[in-house]
């Protein structure tokens, strides 16, 4: 059984830490991609603020990650997403996904953004140096980004029981 | 009853986080209790006359406007979300 | 300009302690995408004995490092490959790649692995448990990852002055 | 004098990890270099009389066999890589 990892939380993750528990016992694994997504600044950004659903985000988070270990093969990957008031530069969202071989390893960790950014609910408020403060808007290049992996029974507006 | 959840600036604007509701006279599915919301009118006029800016789940899972619906179900509003 | 660290060691490193470093004082990265390689098990392998050509390693390294940065336009990127004697389950190589958009780092990541692969001079000695030990041959689909990047000036055979 | 590397499998089948040596008479490129080497038989005639087997740096970049050398160069002859 592959080994899957959710957590939604407002401190910080330690990706060399998580990497040892995901990697702790499987001698079958040849390489684990990560990414890490990072508050960038710019425009007068000083932070993000992360809401998100809690249940719903935490069973679509697991949905998307068991598919991932499904389709590459995984021997397990590890999805944290932090939620609340993150500065530019602080980390918002570590994927780590374990395999036998480079290839699925890194593109299961694609496959995980692009479902993650368009099917996990959480949403971004940009607060400004001057005060200002907005919701931020879906991209539709993200949509397109999620659909070049076809559907997804797991993910894809299936209705849970 | 319904327990209908709203979510970033669907909440903000009509300043809750949700309510619950009975299920409104012969309201089958989702697209019933958008019509039954949209009567409100003000604020709930002004967002769910246009359900295209909305997504929706159904008790926790991603739903369409045609999904059906029933007593106690968690029903949540909220914009394309923006994570990741 | 952007960063560039290569190291060739002995000792383990710190992914996180790697990333904290490239990042710092960056506050146009949107992401880090990271490989980490790993010493997998199977068919009695024990171990790995890791050798390299000092000084033509670290002048490949930079140079597939380098190449990324441009090709890609990433904030920078980080690149150690450990030598000497790994057991089964340790890390042998980590590459960091910082942008400020996900797919750029995502991609960068996979380039300079496919040419660290095949251009940066480590050669893999396998021991077993049952005593026996080889050398590990250049697997042809190596090559021919590395050459769906096409050619790239700085790494691809020229002579250095 | 040319500065002669081994590496890997090469280093090990020869017995030695380099030498150094005159630039041979008459030797232009490193394809002249190999003839040379294969020229004393044993081993060395083993490993360079396929040439296709090994790869070549000069003064630390890869080079072809038709690549020239020069007094004081630094050549380096091992296996495709295996690293990463």
């Amino acid at each position: 059984m592959p080994r899957v990892t959710i957590r939604v939380q407002a401190e910080a993750f330690d990706s060399a830490h998580e990497t040892a528990l995901l990697l702790r016992g499987h001698e079958d694994v040849g390489g684990v991609a990560a990414f890490t997504g990072i508050v960038r600044g710019g425009g007068g950004l000083v932070a993000l603020e992360l809401e998100h659903y809690p249940g719903m985000t935490e069973s679509m988070m697991r949905r998307i990650a068991e598919s991932a270990c499904v389709r590459f093969g995984l021997a397990g990957c590890t999805v944290i997403h932090r939620v609340g008031r993150l500065a530019v530069g602080m980390p918002i969202v570590l994927v780590l996904c374990a395999s036998a071989h480079r290839g699925g390893a890194q593109e299961a960790t694609t496959f995980m953004m692009d479902w993650l950014k368009t099917s996990a609910p959480f949403w971004k408020r940009e607060e400004f140096a001057d005060g200002r403060s907005a919701w931020v808007e879906a991209r539709a290049q993200d949509e397109a980004a999620k659909a070049r992996w076809g559907s997804l029974a797991a993910c894809d507006g299936g209705k849970k029981n | 009853m319904l327990r209908i959840l709203y979510f970033a600036w669907l909440r903000d604007r009509l300043g809750r986080s949700g309510e619950t509701l009975p299920l409104p006279q012969g309201a089958h599915c989702v697209q019933d209790l958008i019509a039954a919301l949209n009567a409100r009118g003000g604020e709930y006029a002004a967002i769910f006359a246009r359900p295209e800016l909305i997504r929706v789940a159904v008790n926790q899972s991603f739903a369409t406007i045609a999904a059906p619906i029933a007593a106690h179900d968690e029903i949540a509003f909220f914009p394309p979300v923006t994570g990741g």
